[in-house]
């Protein structure tokens, strides 16, 4: 079949017959439940036949994504990362999803509202949330024990990381304290997020094109002052840019006792732990002051290609409906540990005593729902948003290391990332 | 044999003669040698492992998966189809970039032709211009021409090409003068003297052009992962990407990682193994 | 060279057999090559759907941008390492290789296969040899000596593992032409000098470097465009430009700017000042080729 | 009736020229070499009549037709290259009819036949089904005369057809080269700077120097009488000795006088005009001889051995007289020795003058014999 | 004291035996021309004394010591190749020190001296700045003798030193070598495949075929007392003629009976012993002659003259006699054509006979002139 798609082409449809690519995002399990998903709907709906693909990372997905919209032959869903949807929208590239689902079959009421207020913008709905996560963290209650810390009294500020840390350093074989991916989702965002304070100016972007960015201001000091702090210290295992995997590695294998995570991978952290033998905790994400005003949701929306056809479209809309009904969300939920979407997979989820089970679950739900509305939790909006995440990972490396200081480092990312900004917008001659 | 009871004083001598120049050259060879396979052969042997076994950093016996990474890269995470695609791209553009520059290296050296040395300029001058130098507007064109995706898109911008052009018309150039008069004084044809003269003499280094050619589009990364969004006409090095990136869920499955790696690497050390021959001649003129 | 006249003297043949050669080029290769120059000029968005004229702006921003002229020096150093590097172990594997009387075929097929090496598998299989945590080369290097590899976060060694990857997967080119190029020297001057009794590496300096001088010069070009053009799937698999930009070479700053930030104007920038580079190595591989060209075996 | 006709042919590259106004006829069935120094433009004027090479001025005709502008394969010729230029590929059977195939006249069954008959005068029918690579030069050799003589040319050229192969071999060629032509009979041009070939190969030789002809004649009266300088320095191993003289009269004799020896000229009056010139003396080394066996009352003078080289049926010597050096060629089994004096004297019939242009003024030789200025037989 | 001495060297390639037991001793001083066809082991056997090559078996003592396991820098001997070796990138002058700086033994002055010493004997002085590319064949010839002469060596070997040259240099160079050896008196080993430069050259030349020594004599005697069939082939050109004959006795003389001719042999006993046998007569072209040139009495028989080769100095025949060919040489301007039947007789004193195993068992002459047989001068 490989012979055929590449001497053919995309996936062209003839006589009513419609296939149409999902691109998503997940291997291995997560990938193979959405397949199945996709391959149930395709099964119940007739004529259309929907392919789910993994098609990379979160940033790959989305420049092939317009890149394929470029070349005229794009997917007939994609998955995009939440802080693409600026660039998504501005592209032009796809169909504002609200036009395409079957308006009977969508209660937006039942939806969380702090979901629906991220993507909504200008009071559009351009995608499809999905799967929406937040950063939580999860500590080893076994070597927490062992430490002779309260298992399940988590660290709930920095300084309290910090002495966990330092305890369990000392008292057990473990060598570092923590770890997390240096990935500014955790690091900057949500930190920004509890902190209540807003990442870029005019709202965070969302009153208005973002011209100003607030690294270095004292939210942004307090966390990389700790950070550096803990790195120097030799509490950090740093285990490389946006390296999940190695991050998650190093907290399963034993290596550290805290990690700071993507609740979308709770179903594996949950195996992982039984198979490494020590009792997974899960903790609200700890702040430097242990503010907590709230999260910004993570996680990603399908969008729909405007080059498609109509009818494409409208299978489209039909699939992606159909992966937001309360039973596909929460079978999502409990194959992942993305939280449902809506309040009636919730509701569902509990009444089957779901969350009493696996409280690690809960977590994440209970952080999101602790959330205050700001236009800090709402989460930041701009075009260069994965670019500004690179320039602020990159420059995360050098202040870790010492290559720079706190201050320095912080400045050169509101320096760079507003430049980014200034020829984005400078170019941009949309809408507004 | 006999020699050596005969002379077993004089053999010996000057053996030992020899053992502190070649003997320390043999070792180092051996060394770098050793330590330039040494990656590949810890792949194949990973490439064996559980994702357990591999984690036990020192554990560098034959592993317990035995094959079945292998079968899992190329049937659960699309490698038959990465190396199906990567084959007919990289046999496309041999024979067609074998083709055009034989016709091309035909015409530069056996026509009288006006601005022969312009034309042939015409064509050096494209080394200038790798794909990076051109790769937005290249981009832009397959999708304008609807090409993406397509073997088109993979195969097109490398049919034509400066090296074999040259190596071609230097080849044809080495071609002793009387051969080429006996064929005038004889009346014959271009298109039978092409292949009834030209190709059969140039069977080497059309093998040389070959292997280089075929090892070149294999190798390809940045071009197909541009010019392809879509996974199933993707090629196997860009497959490299996807499975690596696949892995980010969880533990890292650095067995299969391997087998996909040792899949991706096969073909073209085995056309080198197989044609290394016409390929380092044909080298030997490239460098002029 | 030869105004000795040619068999076929039918211009329209000619012209036809030259046809889908230069149809090719034109529109693969100088097309897209001149459009380079063109969108250089224009500020992009989205992949070419949105632009505005802005003259010499990009290169403006470009000379100005720290992130920038810190990519161009990486790409500086990097390929002056790796071009050295190369060099040196291709240049040691060789006179081995061409030294020794027995085994020496078997020895050259085994030391250029690298030249075989996919570079993204290259960088694959060093990712993982050389991987911070799992890496087997890193445990016994941790172990037996007093350096520890964390390259996922050190700039400098992120840099140095690159370039060893890239040193790795380009030896194999380079021995295979200075193989080839000790072998032209003829073989009685190797046996003067054994009847002079030149020990090994006075032979290496004086008599063979200077005499392989030219295929040095050719592959300096090579590796430096090799290094310019060849690493991105590296750079890509192994440090996506990190830590710290530490590895973020110009060809890999280049696709983002292109396809992941999507500034095709400003990566069309990028393109030219890549396309001056190679044209100045091409201008001095000629240059100091023809210097040595009396060498010429 | 194959004849050559070249009319003030000249060749210009594009800085050099090669050949600079030739005419010269060769008759039908005769046997021409051209010979001369390298780079005097033998191959380039052989090419020229092959219409391999373009022709700067003059006409070429060939049976009476000229072929100026002709394109080499309507000009009924066939070439036998130096390096043979058989296609390696193919088989010697192959190489023969390749050619032929090219032309659409020939029936398969014609070629067959024809390459058969080519193959037996040639004595290589064993060899038709082997590669190039699988035979001897000599073999190589007759496969490549073999297809020019399966197209039945009206004329033959030859470019150094010998000269790739060694020494034993190129004399058993040079013979069966002669029977060959002896059987065939047809006009060829045979290309060579070896003057052994050259003189037994040819039924007339032309010498050729810088693109131009210094002179056309049978062996015999090349070696003989030669027309000037180079010709006389040319034709002979080891050269003529050529020395400057003073041409005096003395006596009533008119005499060469060199200082080292004085040499009375016989049939005077042909070199009487010259009396009181400086002039080019001409002696060839076996024209010299020990004082011992020249006929009593011959002049002799004394010269000193300087070098000594047996040759085995020769011994040559290296004496000195008067300043110049005399190359001389006494019998092999000599008791002489370097250092030794030794009474020398010319053969008096076989003595050349030459002029400052080098044009030779004066042989000693009356008459050539009317035989050797024919094609023999 | 530098002598050479090989006892029963082999040398075995992996399936070719290239040289097959040689002994052989050259003495000091001696220039001794090793000399054979392609492939025969001349340049095998050199590189073995140099050391270049492995010895398979047997010795090599050069001055008395024992030196086949040396390497060759430890021999004492300096070796001027073919294509002269020389580095490219250096000039003449550093040419000529390399070799030497690298053996720490000399001061800078001593070196500098040397080789201004050389380059004065050599004539070189002023081309000493110039790298190879800039000398002519003859002059990059000489820097490589300097090269091999600043060593000063006890052993020179040279292989094929002036095959690269030009007819008319090779002369020349011939010539100096032979006054260079005088000067320095360094026991040479020469290689050629060129008898001239065999003859020439060498004190005594030793004659080599299919890796094993054929004979080792001073040129004429080669020439004239050639040990057996190889070696009177490959000395003399055109090479001697050798026919098959029956010895018989005839009215108390003992006769080589070959159908078209019967000769007597002078010094009969020498021969009486093959009375009854057949054997192969030779006998050089030089020493057939016309009967017309024979002293009277002479045995004479009748040919026919087959091919007819002027070669200017003289005539070559080609002549059929009871089936046989004789070349014979004649006088140059003799009327003799092809066709023609001439009547023929030997030179008594010039006859060999060879026997099956091709061993000469016979020459007409009896004693070699003494002063042939030892190193002349
Ligand atoms: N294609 C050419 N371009 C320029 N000069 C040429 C060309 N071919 C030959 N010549 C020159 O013309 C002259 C005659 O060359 P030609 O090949 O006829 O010599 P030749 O007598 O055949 O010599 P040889 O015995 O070496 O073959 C030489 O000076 C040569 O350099
Ligand atoms: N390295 C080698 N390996 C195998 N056979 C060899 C090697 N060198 C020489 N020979 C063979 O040994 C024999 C003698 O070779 P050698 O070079 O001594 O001949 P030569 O007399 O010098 O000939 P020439 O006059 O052609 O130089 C030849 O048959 C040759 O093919
Ligand atoms: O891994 P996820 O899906 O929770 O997403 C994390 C970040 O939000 C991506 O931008
Ligand atoms: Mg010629
Ligand atoms: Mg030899």
């Amino acid at each position: 079949n490989g012979l055929n798609a590449i001497t053919s082409g995309g996936s062209n449809s003839s006589s009513g017959d419609l296939t149409l690519d999902f691109w998503h995002i997940f291997g291995d399990e997560l990938g193979a439940t959405l397949e199945e998903m996709a391959a149930e709907f395709s099964d119940q709906t007739d004529g259309v036949t929907i392919n789910a693909v993994n098609n990379g990372g979160y940033r790959d997905n989305l420049n092939q994504a317009l890149q394929a919209s470029r070349a005229g032959d794009p997917p007939g869903i994609v998955q995009i990362f939440e802080i693409g949807t600026r660039l998504a929208l501005d592209s032009d590239a796809f169909t504002p999803i609200g036009d395409l689902l079957p308006e009977d079959e969508i209660d937006f009421d039942d939806f969380l509202p702090s979901v629906l207020n991220y993507y909504r913008i200008d009071g559009t709905l351009n995608s499809m949330p999905f799967n929406s996560s937040n950063t939580i963290m999860l500590y080893n209650k076994t070597a927490f024990e062992e430490a002779g810390l309260n298992p399940e009294s988590p660290p709930r500020s920095l300084a309290e990381v910090r002495s966990a840390a330092e305890t369990i350093v000392d008292q057990t074989d473990m060598e570092q304290g923590i770890t997390w991916p240096n990935h500014t989702w955790m690091q900057v965002e949500q930190q920004f997020a509890k902190q209540d304070q807003v990442l870029v100016n005019n709202e965070n972007g969302r009153a208005g094109r973002p011209t100003e960015t607030n690294f270095n201001t004292e939210a942004g000091r307090n966390v990389y002052e700790w950070w550096k702090g803990m790195a120097d210290a030799g509490l950090y295992l740093n285990p490389g840019i946006e390296a999940w995997g190695e991050a998650r590695q190093a907290f399963l294998t034993g290596k550290v006792p805290m990690l700071w995570d993507s609740t979308s991978n709770m179903v594996s952290m949950r195996t992982g732990a039984e198979e490494n033998g020590f009792e997974l905790g899960s903790a609200y994400l700890p702040t430097p002051n242990g503010d907590n005003t709230g999260v910004v949701i993570g996680g990603g929306s399908l969008w729909v290609p405007d080059a498609l056809s109509d009818a494409k479209k409208e299978a489209a809309g039909e699939f992606v409906a159909y992966l937001t009904q309360t039973e596909q969300q929460a079978r999502w939920h409990r194959n992942s540990g993305y939280f449902p979407v809506r309040q009636s997979a919730i509701d569902q989820l509990t009444e089957n005593g779901w969350f009493d089970e696996n409280p690690n679950f809960r977590t994440a739900f209970d952080q999101l729902q602790d959330t205050e509305d700001t236009p800090a939790t709402r989460g930041a909006v701009m075009g260069v948003f994965p670019e500004a995440r690179t320039i602020n990972e990159e420059l995360s490396v050098s202040i870790v290391n010492g290559e720079v200081s706190v201050e320095e480092g912080l400045s050169r990312m509101d320096t760079q990332v507003q430049e980014a900004l200034n020829s984005y917008s400078g170019s941009y001659d949309g809408s507004e | 044999m006999a020699t050596e009871t005969d002379q077993p004083t004089a053999r010996s001598a000057r053996f030992t003669d020899r053992l502190p120049d070649h003997v320390p050259m043999h070792l180092g060879l051996v060394a770098a040698i050793a330590l330039m396979a040494s990656p590949l052969v810890l792949a194949v042997v990973m490439s064996t492992q559980t994702t357990t076994e591999v984690y036990q950093v020192t554990n560098v016996g034959i592993g317990s998966q035995g094959l079945s990474n292998y079968q899992a890269a190329l049937t659960e995470y699309n490698f038959t189809t990465y190396m199906v695609n990567s084959l007919v791209m990289s046999v496309v553009i041999v024979v067609a970039k074998v083709a055009l520059s034989l016709l091309a290296a035909l015409a530069l050296v056996y026509y009288e032709l006006p601005y022969e040395r312009a034309i042939f300029m015409f064509i050096l001058l494209t080394l200038l211009l790798p794909v990076p130098v051109r790769i937005v507007p290249l981009f832009q064109l397959m999708a304008d021409l609807g090409w993406t995706n397509t073997l088109l898109a993979l195969t097109g911008p490398y049919v034509a090409s400066a090296t074999a052009v040259f190596l071609f018309r230097q080849h044809f150039m080495s071609i002793p003068d009387s051969l080429i008069e006996t064929a005038r004084v004889d009346g014959v044809g271009p298109l039978r003297f092409l292949f009834g003269v030209l190709v059969p003499m140039s069977r080497g280094m059309i093998a040389g052009v070959c292997v280089i050619t075929f090892i070149y589009a294999w190798n390809q990364f940045l071009w197909p992962l541009v010019a392809v969004t879509n996974k199933s006409s993707q090629v196997v090095q860009v497959g490299i990407r996807y499975i690596q990136g696949s892995a980010q869920a969880g533990l890292t499955q650095w067995g299969l990682i391997m087998a996909a790696a040792v899949l991706a690497l096969l073909p073209p050390l085995f056309v080198l193994l197989a044609l290394h021959r016409p390929l380092l001649e044909t080298f030997a003129i490239q460098q002029k | 060279m030869s105004t000795q006249p040619k068999p076929f003297d039918s211009t329209r043949q000619a012209a036809l057999l030259l046809l889908p050669t230069v149809v090719v080029l034109v529109a693969f290769l100088y097309y897209p090559g001149l459009e380079t120059f063109r969108l250089s000029l224009y500020r992009t968005l989205f992949l070419g759907q949105q632009t505005t004229w802005v003259g010499l702006g990009n290169f403006a921003e470009l000379a100005t941008s720290a992130a920038y002229r810190h990519s161009f020096l990486v790409s500086i150093l990097f390929a002056a390492v790796v071009v050295a590097g190369t060099l040196a172990v291709s240049l040691a594997v060789s006179y081995m290789v061409f030294t020794v009387e027995v085994g020496s075929s078997t020895y050259l097929i085994a030391a250029i296969w690298p030249y075989a090496l996919p570079p993204a598998v290259a960088a694959i299989l060093l990712n993982f040899i050389l991987h911070p945590n799992l890496g087997i080369f890193t445990h016994y290097l941790e172990v037996f000596t007093p350096f520890t590899l964390d390259w996922f976060n050190s700039g400098p060694q992120a840099f140095a593992v690159v370039a060893v990857v890239a040193i790795w997967k380009q030896l194999g080119y380079n021995i295979i032409f200075l193989v080839a190029a000790l072998n032209n020297v003829p073989e009685t001057l190797t046996e003067n000098a054994k009847l002079d009794g030149v020990g090994h590496l006075r032979l290496l300096r004086k008599v063979y470097l200077p005499l392989v001088a030219p295929t040095m010069v050719f592959l300096v070009v090579m590796n430096t465009i090799y290094s310019f053009f060849s690493t991105f799937p590296l750079v890509d698999l192994m440090t996506s430009g990190g830590p710290g930009d530490a590895t973020n070479l110009l060809i890999f700053k280049l696709y983002r700017d292109a396809f992941e930030f999507s500034s095709l104007g400003l990566a069309s920038a990028e393109s030219v000042v890549l396309f001056v580079l190679v044209a100045v190595l091409m201008y001095v591989q000629i240059r100091v080729t023809e210097g040595y060209a009396h060498y010429g075996a | 009736m194959s004849t050559i006709t070249l009319q003030d042919l000249e060749k210009q590259y594009d800085d050099v020229s090669a050949v600079e106004g030739i005419d010269l006829e060769v008759e039908d069935g005769e046997f021409l070499v051209v010979v001369g120094p390298s780079g005097c433009g033998k191959s380039t004027t052989l090419r020229m009549i092959a219409g391999l090479e373009d022709v700067t001025a003059g006409t070429i005709t060939i049976s009476g037709e000229d072929v100026t502008a002709r394109p080499p394969k309507d000009r009924d010729i066939a070439m036998v290259f130096q390096n043979y230029a058989l296609y390696p590929h193919m088989t010697a059977a192959e190489n023969m009819k390749f050619g032929m195939r090219s032309v659409s006249e020939y029936s398969d069954a014609e070629i067959d036949e024809r390459v058969a008959d080519a193959a037996d005068t040639l004595d290589i029918a064993d060899l038709l089904d082997r590669r190039p690579e699988a035979l001897s030069g000599g073999e190589r050799q007759r496969v490549a005369i073999g297809r020019a003589l399966v197209r039945e040319p009206s004329v033959f050229l030859l470019d150094e057809p010998l000269s790739n192969l060694d020494a034993k071999l190129r004399v058993q060629m040079r013979a069966e080269l002669l029977k060959l032509h002896r059987e065939l009979d047809a006009t060829t041009v045979y290309v060579t700077h070896d003057q052994t070939e050259a003189m037994t190969l040819g039924d007339r030789v032309a010498v050729l120097n810088d693109g131009r002809l210094q002179q056309v004649a049978s062996p015999q009266r090349l070696y003989d009488f030669p027309e000037n300088r180079f010709v006389a320095g040319f034709i002979g191993e080891p050269a003529m000795n050529v020395v400057p003289v003073e041409v005096r009269e003395r006596g009533g004799d008119v005499v060469a006088d060199q200082g080292g020896f004085v040499q009375p000229l016989p049939n005077g009056n042909a070199a009487a005009e010259l009396v009181g010139q400086q002039a080019a003396f001409g002696v060839r080394p076996e024209d010299v001889s020990l004082a011992t066996n020249l006929p009593a009352g011959a002049a002799t003078f004394r010269a000193t051995v300087t070098v000594r080289e047996p040759l085995g049926e020769l011994l040559l010597l290296h004496c000195e007289v008067g300043g110049a050096e005399l190359q001389v060629k006494v019998e092999p089994r000599s008791d002489i020795y370097s250092g030794d004096t030794v009474e020398l004297g010319f053969d008096d019939q076989r003595l050349h003058l030459f002029d400052d242009t080098g044009d030779a003024v004066y042989h000693s030789a009356t008459q050539p014999d009317p035989r050797q200025t024919v094609s023999p037989e």
